[in-house]
Formats: structure tokens, C-alpha cells, sequence
């Protein structure tokens, strides 16, 4: 079943990768990681996700990786 | 004049105020930290004022806008940062050659080459040996507050404007970042009349600005003329501040920053008993190496402390007596010396 | 369960230290890219300019040199005349090419230079904290031109692009946008492109990407997005300006 | 009388307005003050930093190495700085976002202080920094909290004003948190 | 008996310094017509170059200043944003122009600055004794091409008028010919155009005269004009290449 | 070796002749007189020997062109003249800063400003102290003849190599215009192998070539490093000339051209009995400041004569023993002193 | 009648002027001037100038001066 | 032995080959020698100058205040140069272009030769330069005519070698007018 795997420690929090999700997967954390920036997760690992790798093209911070 | 109101203001716009205040109204510079405030005041002040302010393309173009701008008449300025300023040196001598007033401020960064964006001395051999070609001198004040931020920049106007010379204000990343209270005063001395400036030939013979002689001869009768008014500059124009020198066994000789530093060292060294003193270029071209001179016929000792590896050090050696010991005190590359450290050199050498 | 997206090999692992939602980084993975589909790593020499890239050889593990702010094509050209095997690329922002390294980058063009350029033009100058950029747009406000851009006074946004492909010396030249997804693929065939005229030797290949600067734009980063689209795009119009083809010059 | 303090956290955390706010409590008050903030490329990673030092003489280097206090406002800022205060040194730390596990030194006076939680009581997270200034004021003993929210009137800007109030609230909640007035 | 020609009046006297036939006494003559027909002699500020023509102030009746070489469009931006009042024009050469001092004339000319810039292209450095000018034409021999000019190692013959007249910031650019009495007309009222822009504060104009330079290129008067007309104007071709209307502006 | 033949070349085109000698294939210039024949030998030449010349579009582009090219391992070099070099002092400062070796030839002709073409000595300043920012230093030649124009070219690639440093020869125009008989010697050091330089990371990690530390402390140690390798440069390096010092009572002090006309007015002084000698500094940086301090002992008075207004003569005071006297002849702008001029000052100070 | 004046201390012997008259009335001299130049002169001053200014547009010395 | 000379003339007088055949002479004889020339902007004016100077022993500048040679190819050079030979120097001067009317010296040794005229003679104008050199070798004694010949191959170009008899007809030409070998 096709995934993705987000690096939370890497991660800024920018919500690029969020906005693109079709399926809005994507949602923000409350807490901060060590770098002082509210992460990003998969918030629904099981279900929907299509490995479509928009959300990695456009993460910035190179921090998502598509498995399918 | 009326007591006034101390503001709390940064080294750069500091700078900002001094110049309009000095009738400056033409700014042509182009970003670099640790100066950006200046450039950032100035367009947003300018246009208030009916001045003009250009981000010019490069340093290059702005020394050579402020060339223009001087040219006719004007009182204009740019301002920069070490990399930066290595790019207007030939600017700068061409200003010295064509005997153009111009101020320069270099907010020294550390380097040499990018280097990095904290505090340094280390372009005080640029600015008072000539980093451009040829035999000229730039007229460099070293200011070490910003109160004398804002001062320097108008005395740097009038001394350009009097003795038709670029001039420099040769300050430091700190001294461009830091807020301290300074007063606004007023008494701005009028700028001179100008009777060199291309203002258009109109019921006059052309004028004519250059510093290219060809015929035998010229050139070095204008060196000549050149190092004659610098002469002048050294006669009148020296400036600097003494702490405690008058029964000093050993003076501390430090400039910009690195005085303030040495200043809080100096007055611990006294509180310890130590008879130490502080001398403070406030000029460093022309350098107040006569006073040195004097000084160092009861000194034993002098102690030069600069946030570079070495350099007014020269200009201290080349002045005081021949057998004055002279000892050195650097921290380059960014490191600020703190007043314990300093306190510790003069321990060690007093 | 395959891997369909991960990092290229020609990044390594550090964080960097761009802000949130910066463009920097996803033009950084397209170079990467690059380097891996070519295979050319090990024999690629990147130049760094002055601007918030400057730190660029944290990321990449390729051989790359710094040059002063602007300079970078002439770096470039000193590198690739002296040894032509090594694929050389310069990445600069808009300050650092457009601006004060004006004259060098029209030069190296001109001169044909076989060397790749990738020129982030985010509309201002991101390292030294929002200053006018020659590509800024016309009213955008930056910290000096606090009242927005005003041709009268600041001139008009350059448009580089355009100004190079007219050169004889310029084999790629091409203007993409890091707004979304598939314009991201198509800046990424781009991208690729410029490093495969160099490799043919067939001479300047340049690519400029817009790219957002939330920072300096004041904005947050899907704003920024959004400001690609609406304000630079119709500026700054996308598309490959000039594709020579290899067989033109063997 | 002689004061240096440093504070240091995100950018965003209000750490240069906290600084000239107390730098210009400072100057109201009638003492020599310098203010010198971090600049330039270091801002880029996300950090701000600012060293504000106070006195009734001349003041030499606005750059300390050994502050006498150190407002720590988030967890890298505890761990990179906790060292440079001198020994009897005041240290304080946002224990919202810093882990006050994490202090090493016996040799200091530390408080820990939830700077962020008590801000987003009083209703906005960005008050942290006043709330840090509260109770710096309490601690150090070099300004009085009333001479700090005297001096907000000149920092903060003026669409701004209206906020004044809740500032005041918050500094008077960081000296209530650190000991009360 | 009416004098029908005469020395315009802002000239002087003095013999020029220039080679028997070199253009720039030409080009000399045709702005001074310009300023005596405006009568603007006595308002107008000279920009010399670092070239041949740095001497002009010799020979110009009005004020001149010295620009170091390639930056005569900053010193002339500094001098009309200081004075608006005045008129201020730029005279520079092939190598000044458009080598060593691209950045400038392209910026200032992007920025819209209300000077005037006369360029003469005579395809070659000749103050400093005829080595090769981004101008210099594929295949010439100079000191510095000594086997002619190679595009593959020396890049192509640069057209400024090309690269300047698509910038918004523009408002008339031309490249005219002094090699006959027909086209030294033409010349001549191009020129006039580009100072009456100016005169009517409409902004940046240009005008390329493409002279010869006999010199350095190894021939005499008559050959170097017939090297004009069949070298050079096919690869620098004449005409006007913008020219907005004062309308456009007020 | 074989008996050689002498023959006569002009200066510049000495030092093309030696850069090719010495390996250097790679050439990146900008036009100015009076070193013009640089560049256009190299435009010969360099085709020949399967080498590049580019005619950069500045000289800015030249350093800069230099600088790549010393990053991938190549000998390469450029040339320029004093307003050119004036616009290098950025990139030197880099070349420095990244510890990379490159050649620069400035052939220094008369300021300042644009000036005039004639000779001069106008960059002493420029080139030793560090015309760029921060803390740096140049390995400066001073060659006198047109054999040493060639000899110092080759010596400048040897030491910018050993030491990955800049590397200046200072000459004149004198220098590059004229003409005199050389032998061209087959005696070339071997190129050290560069273990930093950038040609891919192949089997190996990926390497930068930077000169911005911004890592607490960084820079500070980088700044100190590069003054210890000058330290050891100043130890090893120096070079000199004497003539006739040994009975000496007047040293007279000149570099370059100067102690050409030097030499004639000292013999001339032997020939009326007068004890004086004369000291050539060939390495201007590093200073034979230790060679001159020991002279300085038995030596009444050092007369420097330069063709500028006073700048070796800062090197000469801040190296002699305390209470030497040293006096100054100095013709700027293009003037060239006579052995006739030499000999009166030698005269009315001995 | 129509005709041109000379300078011929000015004149550099380009021959520029010779070239564009359409009657061929320019001549060069052998003899030198001042600056060394064989200088041009009207060849034949009484008859068939026409004052068309040719000879003045081309001259780059501006050494001819013509009256009609 | 020491000998300088200075030539100075038009441009196109072939200034600068005189004196690089006579430095090139000057070397293939042993002796120590400098050629400086005029450069750059001065040639724009259409002058061509040049000093040589010759030496058995080191030689000090290249350049000459007081030659004791000055030959004076056109009027102009007679007029500006005749002041820089010393007393008792020689002055030649090519009295085709130049008027012997206008020397003024009483103190140095002044010889006319109509250098053009007898090149055209010759039937090239261009000798007169080599027309100089055997008259400079005749009067100075500084260098024989033969050595000056001797020299033509070395400075002669590839391509004009078969010019070389004519140029040491020229320059025989010069020792015989200035009072024969
Ligand atoms: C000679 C010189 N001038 C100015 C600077 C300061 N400076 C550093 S980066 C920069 C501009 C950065 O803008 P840009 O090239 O657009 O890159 P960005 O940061 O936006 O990616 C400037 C002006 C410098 N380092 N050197
Ligand atoms: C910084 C600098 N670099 C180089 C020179 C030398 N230089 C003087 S004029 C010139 C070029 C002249 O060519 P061009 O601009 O085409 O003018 P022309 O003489 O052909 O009219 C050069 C390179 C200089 N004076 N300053
Ligand atoms: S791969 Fe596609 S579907 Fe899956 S999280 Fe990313 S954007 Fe959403
Ligand atoms: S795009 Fe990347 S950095 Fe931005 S929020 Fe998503 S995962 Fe984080
Ligand atoms: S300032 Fe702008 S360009 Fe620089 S890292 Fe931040 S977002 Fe990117
Ligand atoms: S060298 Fe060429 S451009 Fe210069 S004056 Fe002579 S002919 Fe004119
Ligand atoms: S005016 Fe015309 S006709 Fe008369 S001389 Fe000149 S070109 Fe000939
Ligand atoms: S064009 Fe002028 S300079 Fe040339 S020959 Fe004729 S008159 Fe003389
Ligand atoms: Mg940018
Ligand atoms: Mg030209």
C-alpha cells in the first residue's frame, strides 16, 4: 500500500506539502521539533494514500519520501 | 540651545540622521550586512526629504554615482561593507585624484574574502594606506559610539567638502548594530561655496574634472599639490581622546570598538592600582602620531589592541620614539576582545 | 513496496538552513537530480554565489567553490577553460547575477561558455534581509523600496531570459516556475536539459527558476505560492526562450 | 551600577522587542545603555539573539561573553548559553519550551519560568518576551518592571498602542510568576 | 557670401589628438551640432570615457567630468539624479561600453535615467593600441585575436543597441554610420532625437555610430569606410530601434 | 647547461615568456597600458602550446577567471596595470581568504586615478599592506631588470604554489616597456602536487574551496593560520640585494626601477670617495626588515628613494633601529629620478 | 561663387574629403605641416564648387568650412 | 663604455626599429644595453620616440634626461629635444624635415643630414631611419656601422629579409654624408 515517510526533524512546518496533498493526508503538529518548527505527519497512513509524490515535489526540505 | 532629548537609535541609522542633517540628500549604495540599515533608512527618509535615493547596481557603480553626484556640487554619500568597499577603490582614488569631496562609510566586516559578517578592524590598512592605486590619502575618522556615528558622519561632510577629499567614517559591524541614546544637535557648519562644480558652462569658460595629466610634468606637479593638502589635513585636522595618559607607565592605543573595550580595562587596571592610560585616534588619517611622539618621551610602554592582526600597530611604531617598547594585542576574524582579556595584556606588559 | 521518491545522491543529509517553505531547496533537489540522472557527481564543480545559497556546499557532495557576490560566471569560465572535462555549474540569486554580476554573466553567455547557470530569481535579495532586487516587481515593497518599486525612480524589473536568449552564444535558455508540482517536473526536464547541452559541449545553458521567499515577501508560504502565480508568471513568463539542437554545432 | 543580560530564542519569540524595550527603560531611567542585537545571516536558521547592558558609567563592549543574566527562551538557547553567565550568574530559563533537566550548572541561580504557557493565558503567545522581562526585572534587580512598562509607549509602534495594556499584564505576570513584586 | 558649414560653436579650436580619419572627430562634431541647435552648451555636463576620446574636454565647450573606464552611465546617473536641470551625456566606446562597463550602461539604461549616451563602435580598443572589443567582427585580426576573432574561444561580436532597446527603461535607441555624407545626415539627427528625449525628460537614449578606426585595423581612411559599409553594417544593422513618443511619458 | 644565447626582449613580454616557462597555460587579462604586451603575447603563444587565453571583460572577470582556474589545479595568472589592479583587490582578498595560489603582474604606471601611463611606484602601499579587506598579505616581487621580469614570473608560480597564496610581481612601465638581453633558463621547481584542489569527487569526499567561517570562532583560527603561514613566508622567503653596504655610512634603500638609478648614482659616490652602498629589497613583501635592522647597527642614515611620495619608507623606519635616521627622495606622477638627482641627495645627506 | 576654406595646420591628410567630392576639386598636398601631415587643398578655387558641404560632413577634423 | 642616444620623430619614420637594430647591435657586441620606446597614448599624436642605451658595465635607468646623442628626424623633435643633449653632445638632425635655422645651441656638436632626401635617393623614403644610424655611427663612435648591419638579420622580419642590402646601403649612405668611414 502506498506511503510516505516524512522526517519530522528535517521538517519546517512550511504546509507546502499539506496544500498539495489531493486527499489532504498531510496535517501539522502542535508540537515543535528540535529545530523550534511545528512538523508535519501523515495523518492517515492506513487509507488513502496514492504515492502520487506531489507532496514530496514539493517539500523543500527534501524531507518526504513515496513508497508504493 | 535647549536641553535636549537622548533617542535610542542603531549605529547605522545614526548614520542616516547625521547625513541629512548634514544636507545630504543624494545616496547611491547597494545592500551588504552589516550596513543595511543605512541604505534602508536612507530610502525611506530621502524621498521625504526631496532627496534622491538609488540602489545602484554594485559598488563599483555606486562609488562612481556618488562621483557624479559630487561632481555637481552636491553633498552625497554610499555606504558599505568590507567586500564592498574593495570594490570602490578604484572609485576612491579617482575621487582623490580628481579632488571630488565624497563620504564613505565602511561598516567593517571580518574577513579577508567573504570572511563573515561580525565585527572587525581589519580594513584600517585600506582605508589609511590606500587600498587603490596610486599616492593618495582618504581622510578616515574612526568613530567608537553612536553618538560619534552620527558626529562623524556631518564632520565627514564639512572635512570632504573643506578639503575637496573623499572621507571616511571607518566604523565596525558593532558600532553599525548597536542602539545606544544619542542627542540630534544642530550646529551643522554651512557648507562652503563650491566654485569647481559642472554646473553647465553658461557665462563662464568649461570646466573640467579629471585626474589624467599627460603633459610632462603635470602629473607631478598635481602629486605634489596633493600631498601638500595632505600635509594641510595633518597640520589641522587631528583628533583624538586621552583616559588617564598623564601619569600612565603604559597607554593602551586603541580605536573604534576596541578603544571602548580598552576603556573599561583601563579603568579596572586603575581600580588595581596600576598607573594605565587610554589613547584613542579619533582621526586615524591624518594620525595623531605627534601626539604619540610626546607621549612616548614619559611612556614606557604602549599597548595597541585592535579587533584585526595587526595593523594601526605600524602607524603607533612608526610615531613614538625609537626605543618606546611597543607591544600588540589582536583578536581577528570576528572575536571581539573582552576587557578581562585586555586587562590581562596590560597586567602581563605594565 | 518500491521507493518512488527519495533523496538524490548528489545531496547529503544535513538540515539546511533555508526558512520554511524557501525555494532554495527544491532547486538544490532538481541540481541534485541532475548530477544523479548523468551520473556526473564526481566530476561536477558547482560555484556558490553571495545570497542565501552561499552555504550550498553543506548540502551538495559535489566539489564546489565560493565566488564573490556576482562573480561567479567568471569563476566558472576560469574553471571550464582549464579543464573542460569537469562539468562546471554556477547557481546564483537575482541579486547576485542580475545585478551586480551583470556584466559577467552576459560576457560568460556571450562568449559561449559551456557551463550550466541556474538563477533563482525570488524578486530580492533573501541573504541581507529583503533589499530591492533588479527583478523585483513594479509596487513590491522591500526594505529599500518602502513605498513599493517605482519605475520612476528604480527602474523596471530585469527579465534575463529574454535577455539572453538573443545572444549567439546561449544554446538553453528557458524560465520555469517552482509553484507546484508539474511545473516543478517541467523545471526539473529543464534543469536536466541545461546539464545535458554542457555535457554535448554544446555550449551556455541557462535556467531561470522563480522561486518564493516568504521571509522578505512577508508572507506565509502558501501566500507565496499564490503570489508566484498571480504576480510573477505574468511578468515573468515561462517557457523555453532558446533550444539550440546539439547537431547545430558538431 | 552596572547591568548585561542576553536573551536568546526563536526568531518570532519577540527577543529584539523585549531587548529595546529594555534598553530603552534603561535610557528613560537616566543609565548609559547599549543594545546590540544578532544580525545578518545568523537570523536565517531561525534563531534571534540580542545582549543589552546598562549602567551609570561609560559602557565599553555591548557584547558580553559572561552576562550576568541569561534569558533562555526555548531549549537550544539553554543549551548553548547556560555556560556563559559567571559563576553567582542569574539564569532564566521559558520552561515551556526548555527543559530545565537540561541545566548543568550548580554554581548559578536558576528559575524556570512558563513563559509561553503564561502567555497564552493572558491570550496570545507573543507575549512571552514581556513575561520574560517581568521577570527579569524581579530577579536581576536592575529595573524596576514599572520602569520597563513605562518604556512601552516608545517601542512599541503606533497602530499598535492599544496593546499596551496586556503588555503591561504580561510583564506583571512574569514578576508575579518569579517571586511577585 | 553665406558660410554654409561651419565648426559648431561647442567646439573649440583646439586640433584633436585623433589618428588622420579616426570617427570620433566626426562623432565630436555631430554632438556639438546637437548642442548648439538646443543651445544647451551652456547646461549640459560631458561624461568622458577611458578610450581614445578621453581627451574631449579639450575640445568641448562645455563642463566635462572624467568617468573611470566603464562607468561614465553611474557618473552620469549621479549627476542628473543630484541636478535634474542639467543635461548630461555619456561618450563612450566599444571596449568602455561594452565590456568593462556592461553592468552600468545596462542598469542605467533599465532604471530609465534621463541621460544621453553617445557609443562609438569602432569594433576595436584603440587607446590602448587595438586589441579586440566585444565588438570586434568574427574572423578581424587584433593584438589580442592575432589569428582573428574565434566564437568559439572569444565569443561573438556584441549589438548593444540590440540588448538596450527591449528595456522598458529605454525611450530611443539607434545605431547609425559615419562612413558617408548620407548617413552622417542620418547620424546627425538621431543624435539631435536623443538629446531632445532628454530635453524633454523622457528618458534614457542611445546612439551607436559605428566608426572607423584606422589605426588599428591596419588601413587607411578609405579602406576602413568600405569596411564599414562591407563588414560591419551587415552585422550591425542601421536604423532606429525604438523610439517612444514624448506622449508615452507626460 | 649549454652556453646560452642572450636575447633581447621587452619586459612584458618576459614575463609571458616565463609564465609559459613555468607552466602556465592559462591567461585572463583586460587591455591597459603599459602591460598591454602581456596579453598579446599570451594571445600568441598560448594557442601554440595548447593552452587558453581569454580577454576577460574586466578585470574583475580576470581575477575571478584566475581564481577558477587555481581552484581545479592549473597555473594561471593575470596582468593588469594600477587602476586595473585597484578593481582585483576584492578578488585578492578572496584568493587569499580560500588560500588559493594565482600570479598577478601589476606593471604600475602613474596616479591616481586614471593619471597617466608613465611609470611609478604608486602601488607599494597597495600591494604589501593589502589593498583589499581584511587581514592579508600578498607575496610581493620587486624585479629591476628584464631578466628578472622573467626570473620573478616563474619564482611568483613556485611560491604562490608551495605557500597557495597570491602572488604579485611589481614592476613598472619602465619595467614592461623596455628592452634588454635575457637568457631564458631551463631551471623551473617542480610543481608540488595539490592535494585540495576541486576536480570532481570521484572516490573521494566532495571538497569546497570557501573563505566564509561562520561557526563561532572559525574564522579567528582561519585568520590565525593564514598569519602563521605569513610568518613562515617571512621567514623563509625573503630576498635582497646589496651592493658596496659593507663600509657603508649612507645606505641608500630603493626597490625596482629606483635601485637601478640607484646603483649608477652609488657608483658614481664610490667613484668621489663616499661610503655608500645600496640595499635592493627583491621581496618587498616579505620585508628584508630583519637584513635592514641589523644594517642599521653600524649604518648612520638610510636614504630611500622611491618614485612616489613615501611608502617603502614606512617598511625601512618601522624595521631600523630606534634612532637611525632615514631620509626620502621621492618623484611621483610619472617623474623618474636621475642618477644625477640621486647622487646631490646622496650628497646632501651623507 | 560657391567655394571651401581649408585649415591646413588642422587638416591630418586622411583624404576623407578627397574621396567624397563629387568634382574631384580636393587635392593633397606633398608638402608637410605643422603636425606632419601632407594637409589637403581645394585644387581649383575659382571654379566648380557647388558648396554641397560633402567634403565638411566627412571631414573629421573639421578643417573645412564651405560658403555659398 | 657608455653611450645613450635618443631618436625621436614622426611615427612611421621607423623610430623604434632604429633603435631596437642598434640595441640588438649594442648586445651582439657584448655590451650591456637598454631600448626603451614610447608607449600608448603619446603615439596617438603621431610622434614615435626612443632611447638606447649601451654599456660595458651595468646600466641604471633606461631612460635618459640628458642623451649624449639626440637625433632629431622632423622639426618638431629639433625643437623640443635640441635642450636635452648635454654640452658637448651631438644634435644630428634630418635636414629634410627639419630647419638647421633653428638650432639654437652654441655648445654641442649639430650635423645636418638630409636623411629623406637621400633615402628617396635610395629610392625608399622609409630608410631614412637607417640613414640616421650610419650618421650616428660616424659622428658618436659609439658603435661601428658594420656592427649596426650586422644586426639587420635579427630585427628584420622573415618576410623583408630581402630588403636587408638596401638597408645597409642606407645606412653606408649615412656614414658617408656624415664625413666617410
Ligand atoms: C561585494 C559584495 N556586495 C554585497 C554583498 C552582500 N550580499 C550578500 S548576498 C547579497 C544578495 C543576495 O541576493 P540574491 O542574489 O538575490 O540571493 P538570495 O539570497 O535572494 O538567494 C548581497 C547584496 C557581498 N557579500 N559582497
Ligand atoms: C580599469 C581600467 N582598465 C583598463 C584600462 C585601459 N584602457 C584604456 S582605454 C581602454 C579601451 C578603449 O577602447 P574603447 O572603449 O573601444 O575606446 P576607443 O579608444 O576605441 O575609442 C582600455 C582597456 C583603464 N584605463 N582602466
Ligand atoms: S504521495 Fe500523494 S497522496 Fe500520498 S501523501 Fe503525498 S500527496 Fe498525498
Ligand atoms: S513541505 Fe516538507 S518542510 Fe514543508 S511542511 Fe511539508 S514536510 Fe515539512
Ligand atoms: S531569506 Fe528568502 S531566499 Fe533566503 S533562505 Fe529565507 S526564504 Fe530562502
Ligand atoms: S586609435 Fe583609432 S579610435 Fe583612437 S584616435 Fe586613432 S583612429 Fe581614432
Ligand atoms: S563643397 Fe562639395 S563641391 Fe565643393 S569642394 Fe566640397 S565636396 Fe566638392
Ligand atoms: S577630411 Fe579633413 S582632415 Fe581629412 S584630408 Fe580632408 S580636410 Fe584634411
Ligand atoms: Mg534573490
Ligand atoms: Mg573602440
Amino acid at each position: 500500500m502506498p506511503t510516505i515517510k516524512i522526517e519530522s526533524e528535517k521538517c519546517k512546518g512550511c504546509s507546502l506539502c499539506i496544500d498539495v496533498c489531493p486527499y489532504e493526508l498531510i496535517r501539522q503538529e502542535r508540537t515543535i521539533n528540535h529545530q523550534g518548527y511545528q512538523y508535519v505527519v501523515l495523518a492517515d497512513p492506513e487509507e488513502q494514500c496514492t504515492g502520487c509524490t506531489l507532496c514530496a515535489l514539493m517539500c523543500p526540505d527534501i524531507c518526504i519520501e513515496v513508497f508504493k | 540651545m535647549t536641553e535636549q532629548k537622548r533617542i535610542l537609535v542603531k549605529g547605522n541609522e545614526a548614520v542616516g540622521m547625521g547625513a541629512i542633517r548634514a544636507g545630504c540628500l543624494y545616496y547611491f549604495g547597494y545592500p551588504i550586512t552589516p550596513q543595511n540599515e543605512i541604505p534602508e533608512f536612507m530610502s525611506r527618509e530621502l524621498p521625504r526629504h526631496d532627496g534622491e535615493f538609488v540602489q545602484a547596481e554594485s559598488e563599483l557603480a555606486s562609488i562612481n554615482m556618488v562621483l557624479g553626484a559630487s561632481a555637481v556640487g552636491v553633498r552625497s554619500m554610499t555606504s558599505s561593507s568590507s567586500p564592498g568597499i574593495s570594490l570602490m577603490q578604484e572609485g576612491l582614488s579617482y575621487l582623490a585624484g580628481q579632488e571630488l569631496p565624497a563620504v564613505v562609510i565602511n561598516v567593517v566586516r571580518c574577513g579577508p574574502g567573504l570572511g563573515g559578517i561580525a565585527t572587525s578592524q581589519g580594513d584600517y590598512f585600506q582605508a589609511v594606506k590606500g587600498g587603490g592605486h596610486g599616492d593618495y590619502r582618504v581622510i578616515t575618522l574612526a568613530p567608537a559610539s553612536v553618538q560619534e556615528m552620527y558626529d562623524h558622519t556631518i564632520l565627514a561632510f564639512d572635512l570632504a567638502d573643506r578639503y575637496r577629499n573623499p572621507t571616511m567614517v571607518l566604523a565596525d559591524a558593532v558600532l553599525g548594530q548597536m542602539q545606544e541614546p544619542i542627542f540630534e544637535h544642530g550646529d551643522v557648519p554651512p557648507e562652503p561655496r563650491k566654485h569647481w562644480t559642472l554646473t553647465g558652462a553658461a557665462n563662464r569658460p568649461a570646466r573640467h574634472l579629471k585626474s589624467l595629466y599627460l603633459k610632462e610634468g603635470e602629473l607631478e606637479a598635481h602629486n605634489r599639490m596633493l600631498q601638500e593638502k595632505y600635509r594641510e589635513i595633518q597640520k589641522h585636522e587631528v583628533r583624538f581622546e586621552e583616559y588617564d595618559v598623564d601619569d600612565a607607565q603604559l597607554v593602551v592605543a586603541a580605536f573604534g570598538t576596541s578603544a571602548r573595550i580598552a576603556r573599561t580595562a583601563v579603568s579596572r587596571a586603575r581600580e588595581k592600582g596600576l598607573k594605565v592610560g587610554l589613547f584613542r585616534p579619533v582621526t586615524v588619517f591624518p594620525f595623531p602620531g605627534m601626539r604619540l611622539c610626546s607621549l612616548s618621551e614619559r611612556v614606557k610602554k604602549f599597548l595597541v589592541v585592535e579587533m584585526n592582526t595587526g595593523q594601526m600597530v605600524e602607524d603607533v611604531r612608526l610615531n613614538v620614539k625609537g626605543d618606546t617598547e611597543v607591544e600588540f594585542y589582536g583578536r581577528p576574524g570576528g572575536a571581539i576582545p573582552t576587557p578581562v582579556e585586555v586587562l590581562t595584556q596590560i597586567e602581563r606588559h605594565y | 513496496m518500491k521507493q518512488v521518491f527519495a533523496k538524490p545522491k548528489a545531496l547529503n543529509d544535513e538540515i539546511m538552513h533555508y526558512c520554511p517553505g524557501c525555494g532554495h531547496g527544491v532547486a538544490h533537489r532538481l541540481v541534485a537530480e541532475a548530477l544523479d540522472h548523468y551520473d556526473i557527481t564526481g566530476r561536477t564543480v558547482g560555484v556558490a554565489p553571495v545570497g542565501c545559497s552561499v552555504l550550498m556546499y553543506d548540502y551538495f557532495n559535489c566539489d564546489i567553490i565560493e565566488a564573490p557576490h556576482g562573480r561567479a560566471p567568471a569563476v566558472a569560465t576560469g574553471m571550464k577553460r582549464s579543464r573542460s572535462d569537469l562539468i562546471v555549474f554556477a547557481y546564483q540569486g537575482d541579486g547576485d547575477l542580475a545585478s551586480i554580476g551583470l556584466a559577467e554573466i552576459v560576457h560568460a553567455a556571450n562568449r559561449g561558455e559551456n557551463i550550466t547557470v541556474i538563477f533563482i530569481n525570488n524578486t530580492v535579495y533573501g541573504m541581507t534581509g529583503g533589499q530591492m532586487a533588479p527583478t523585483t516587481l513594479l509596487g513590491q515593497k522591500t526594505t529599500t523600496s518602502p513605498y513599493g518599486r517605482n519605475f520612476n525612480t528604480d527602474g523596471y524589473p530585469i527579465r534575463m531570459a529574454e535577455m539572453l536568449a538573443p545572444l549567439e552564444g546561449t544554446t538553453y535558455v528557458a524560465r520555469m516556475s517552482l509553484d507546484k508540482p508539474v511545473n516543478i517536473l517541467k523545471a526539473r526536464k529543464s534543469v536536466f536539459k541545461a546539464f545535458e547541452m554542457q555535457i554535448n559541449n554544446v555550449g551556455f545553458s541557462f535556467v531561470e527558476l522563480l522561486t518564493i521567499c516568504p521571509t522578505n515577501w512577508g508572507m506565509d508560504s502558501m501566500e507565496s505560492i499564490k503570489r508566484i502565480q498571480d504576480e510573477m508568471i505574468p511578468y515573468f513568463p515561462l517557457g523555453v526562450f532558446k533550444e539550440k539542437e546539439t547537431e547545430d554545432y558538431i | 551600577m552596572y547591568y548585561d543580560v542576553f536573551i536568546s530564542g526563536f526568531g518570532g519569540q519577540g527577543i529584539l522587542l523585549a531587548g529595546q524595550l529594555l534598553a530603552e527603560a534603561a535610557m528613560e531611567k537616566g543609565l548609559n545603555v547599549t543594545f546590540f542585537p544578532s544580525y545578518g545571516v545568523e537570523m536565517r536558521g531561525g534563531t534571534a539573539r540580542c545582549t543589552v547592558v546598562m549602567s551609570d558609567n561609560e559602557i565599553g563592549s555591548p557584547i558580553v561573553d559572561n552576562p550576568r543574566c541569561v534569558i533562555a527562551m526555548n531549549q537550544p538557547s539553554l543549551v548553548r548559553y547556560q555556560e556563559s553567565t559567571p559563576p553567582g550568574g542569574l539564569l532564566i530559563v521559558n520552561s515551556s519550551l526548555a527543559n530545565l533537566d537540561d541545566v548543568k550548572r550548580q554554581d548559578i541561580e536558576v528559575h524556570g519560568v512558563p513563559m509561553s504557557e503564561l502567555a497564552v493565558e493572558l491570550g496570545n503567545a507573543r507575549l512571552s518576551n514581556m513575561v520574560a522581562l517581568g521577570a527579569f526585572a524581579r530577579l536581576s534587580g536592575s529595573i524596576s518592571s514599572d520602569e520597563i512598562a513605562g518604556a512601552l509607549e516608545a517601542v512599541i509602534s503606533e497602530r499598535n498602542r492599544s496593546l499596551i495594556p496586556l503588555n503591561e499584564r504580561a510583564i506583571m505576570e512574569g514578576v508575579r510568576y518569579a517571586g511577585g513584586k
